[in-house]
């Protein structure tokens, strides 16, 4: 379960979000949604504990911003799956050597790697690219590589920032229907977008942002 | 375990991946070792070096005609009591004889039919005096004796040496220092060049939920490995150098260069470990708040 | 006039381009749609010479693909603004250095890259955040900025790669129209999109790729 | 005009914007400046030093006892010819007799009441012999004269010393040729480095319609000042170690280190720029293809 209890938080040079409150159900599925610079993104950046709010609490299973120890925030990213705005592929790996980093951090041994990573590309058609480094795909397979990064260690918690941006229709409508399938499995999942034909009427609670704040 | 696993083979990987990066790793934490080492030995032999000085160090005393090789026999006895007296060699009349051969050519005997030169007595004094030698003492010491003719001596050879061994000391005292701190400096900051390229792989590994010493280990590996690189290359030019060296200063001035190579070795491994682990951790850290 | 001649481009790991035929006349604005991994950010690649064809030929105002020099390059580039699919804004520089950069390779004096930056920064409704490194800015902001970069040389040619992935539909809408209106005085666009309901029924060419190829 | 005012303004901001890699540039540079600016002065003084090792060789002849003070003073100009001879000193009887009261402190006239010394004369050889020196020839020379009695030299020191007088400069060839190439490539290595971080700038600008020279204007800039900076830097180490070693060095040795001022100046700067130039360039071409 996450909770965001009145949360404010401002950058340096201005910005921000102000007196956010949201709560998100185990298993829920919600859409953020908001012109740009409205502060979806800072929204996600609270949850994975990047930023800190200055005002307010945020609380995800027993993790809360309060009391959390800076060496305990690992812990809670191992539970949450991320998939970045900038999607923060290593250069200097390849695409099977990015998609198993997690599981190493994990702690996985080497024939579960391989079995997990190599049904995950299968899984996001990019069999046959295992060794390509990030330059060496296109947009939309970076953006999918992210996607199965982020998933591969089955997640309790999926925060999802603008993931459809470079995929083409097709591959966005399967991404949706993949994570309303894994939210049924009782994942919570927060997914950033502007893509509103795509979200609309498919019954998942949109939450609308402006200015840095919840519009209600 | 399976951590531990992926933390060395990304270590060991990263030398390999960093190769041109490495390069200059290694290169530099060698140069600092050379310097160090380089020190070391010199240090090491600063002693033997003033002592090989001091070796130099000599009071001639001459006796009057009239004395006896006995009465100069028991004299030498009284003088080795002198506070800084380390040994006396007497030269007697034929002693001289050989000396006044050497130095003119010819015989005096054959000249003269006699010996008319003096018995005389060359004093060394104690090398290892913990601070200058000062001679005046000992040779005023040696003016109360009756018997005692004339005194020569190098008082200002000595004089110049000895105000020097103080300084020297400190010197070298200082220099090691300064050495040591640049050697954690420019390893720090040849680490720091290279994170500064992995700035991308830290956040993104710390986003993922790596711990910091996940996030920290194969850079602390890998400059240990550059570490050890350095320890091999820096002893085998340190030893080569000297070897070839020590020949040749020996051979010159008969001085002898010491040298422990497993104290070198040692030396070298643990200042390049310490200085090359606390150099690269003090880089990550500042990555990794 | 740009005139894509028979051209074929292979990757060494695979994928790639083959036998594109396509002319833009001046002024004419192209859509570039197909699915993820179709070849359109090779073709792009193709236009601004970082790739060279394998066969066929290119030819952009006077320079073409088979005799132009390697140091001739950078002029091509000048006289083409690319937003590059992955944004490449600098980051240690802020807002207002990387949009101005292009002008600096062009030699404008320092009075006039203030007043031209100032301007470009306004039209993007980003005044207030010149001083704004990239990671200081949402995604949206980036993208707006290295649209900013791309049009600021005023080019003869530009070309787009999806440009509004991370834009808002209003964002998205605006930057349509403001590039309708520069390629209505003689500019040649291609833009690569996934946004089809953006681009349908404006009245503009579009091309279909698939699978390395043009669709007829 | 206005491009070359901003490829200049980019150099300087640079240097100060990658701190703490131009420190770590700076530092390789001055060490490497530190080296071969070293060599240079040994390299300098390798003929002074020679010299001042060989003003210490001396031929000693002793004279029959029968030959005259004048006799020897023809003898001596003839000796003048031989082949490697530089100066003569005759040492006459009163000269003996004084360094007879030196080494056996007594007075031979005193002893004996008259002066039974030989003459004798010390033969200083030329310093500035293209090659190593033989002193035989000189010594089977001196030998012919009729007059002469006996020869002192010391050579078994002189061949000792001559002996290492070529291999020495050899050496100095090759430890300098291999301080400069590693200079380059040091060097080379840090811009290396520096670069890394700065691949994507590079590959923007490139995509931007930069020419070449645009993009490695600034980082040549970067390269130069931190050559001049390392340039300062090394010279007043030189200097100051210098001037600290010569009067050390000259109060224990009366070897009197010659070095010049500007030239070393002048070495120093044109090999920081010239090999800051080709590393930086070097380095950045890599990334221009
Ligand atoms: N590190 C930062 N320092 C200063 N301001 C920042 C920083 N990061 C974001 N901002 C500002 O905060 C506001 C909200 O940014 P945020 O990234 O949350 O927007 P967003 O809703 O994700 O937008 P987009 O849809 O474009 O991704 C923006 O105006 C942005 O300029
Ligand atoms: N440098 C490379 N080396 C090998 N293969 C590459 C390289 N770059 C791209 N590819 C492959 O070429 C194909 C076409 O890539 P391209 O980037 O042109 O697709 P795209 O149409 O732009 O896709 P997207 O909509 O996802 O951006 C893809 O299958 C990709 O994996
Ligand atoms: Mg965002
Ligand atoms: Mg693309």
């Amino acid at each position: 379960m996450i909770n965001i209890d009145n949360v404010s938080y401002s950058y340096k040079k201005g910005g921000g979000v102000s007196n956010i409150n949201l709560t998100i159900q185990d298993g829920e599925f919600v859409f953020l949604i908001g012109p740009t610079g409205s502060g979806k993104t800072t929204i996600l950046k609270l949850l994975y504990m990047d930023l800190f709010p200055k005002a307010g609490k945020i609380t995800i299973d027993k993790f809360d911003s309060q009391s959390i120890k800076k060496r305990k925030i690992p812990y809670l990213r191992r539970r949450v799956g991320v998939i970045f705005q900038h999607y923060h592929l290593l250069e200097d790996r390849n695409l099977f050597e990015n998609i198993a980093l997690p599981l190493h951090v994990l702690g996985y041994d080497k024939e579960e790697v391989v079995e997990l990573v190599n049904e995950s590309i299968d899984e996001i058609g990019l069999s046959g690219k295992e060794s390509h480094y990030p330059h060496e795909l296109s947009g939309g397979e970076q953006q999918r590589a992210c996607i199965a990064r982020a998933l591969i260690k089955d997640p309790e918690i999926i925060l999802a920032d603008e993931p459809t941006g470079n995929l083409d229709p097709v591959a966005s409508f399967e991404l949706i229907k993949l994570l309303e399938q894994i939210s049924k499995e009782g994942t919570s999942i927060l997914m950033a977008s502007h893509n509103y034909n795509l979200i609309k009427s498919r019954g998942h609670r949109i939450v609308e942002m402006q200015n840095g704040s919840v519009r209600q | 375990m399976n951590k531990l696993i992926f933390i060395l083979a990304e270590g060991f990987k990263n030398v390999w991946r960093h190769k041109s990066s490495a390069v200059s790793s290694v290169f530099s934490i060698y140069l600092t070792l050379i310097v160090s080492g380089s020190l070391l030995i010199v240090s090491q032999n600063t002693n033997k070096l003033i002592e090989y000085l001091r070796d130099k160090y000599k009071i001639e005393v001459f006796f009057k005609d009239s004395v006896t090789e006995k009465r100069v026999e028991e004299l030498t006895a009284d003088f080795k009591s002198i506070n800084g007296v380390n040994s006396i060699t007497i030269i007697s009349k034929k002693d001289a004889e050989r000396i006044f051969k050497s130095q003119f050519g010819d015989d005096i005997l054959s000249i003269l039919g006699y010996n008319p030169l003096p018995i005389s007595c060359v004093i060394n004094l104690k090398k290892d005096w913990p601070s200058r030698i000062d001679i005046k003492p000992i040779i005023s010491n040696l003016r109360k004796y009756r018997e005692v003719d004339e005194i020569n001596h190098q008082g200002k050879l000595i004089s110049r040496i000895e105000n020097y061994y103080e300084s020297f000391l400190e010197i070298m005292v200082v220099i090691v220092s300064i050495t040591l701190i640049i050697a954690v400096f420019i390893i720090s900051n040849t680490v720091k060049l290279t994170i500064l390229s992995k700035k991308e792989l830290i956040r993104s590994l710390q986003l993922i939920g790596a711990t910091k010493s996940f996030v920290k280990g194969p850079f602390i590996i890998e400059g240990v490995v550059h570490g050890l690189l350095a320890t091999v290359l820096s002893f085998y030019t340190i030893i080569g150098v000297l070897n070839f060296s020590k020949y040749f200063i020996y051979d010159l001035t008969r001085f002898d260069i010491y040298y422990d190579q497993v104290f070198i070795f040692q030396v070298l491994l643990s200042l390049s470990l310490l200085v090359g682990f606390i150099g690269s951790n003090r880089a990550i850290s500042r990555f990794l708040k």
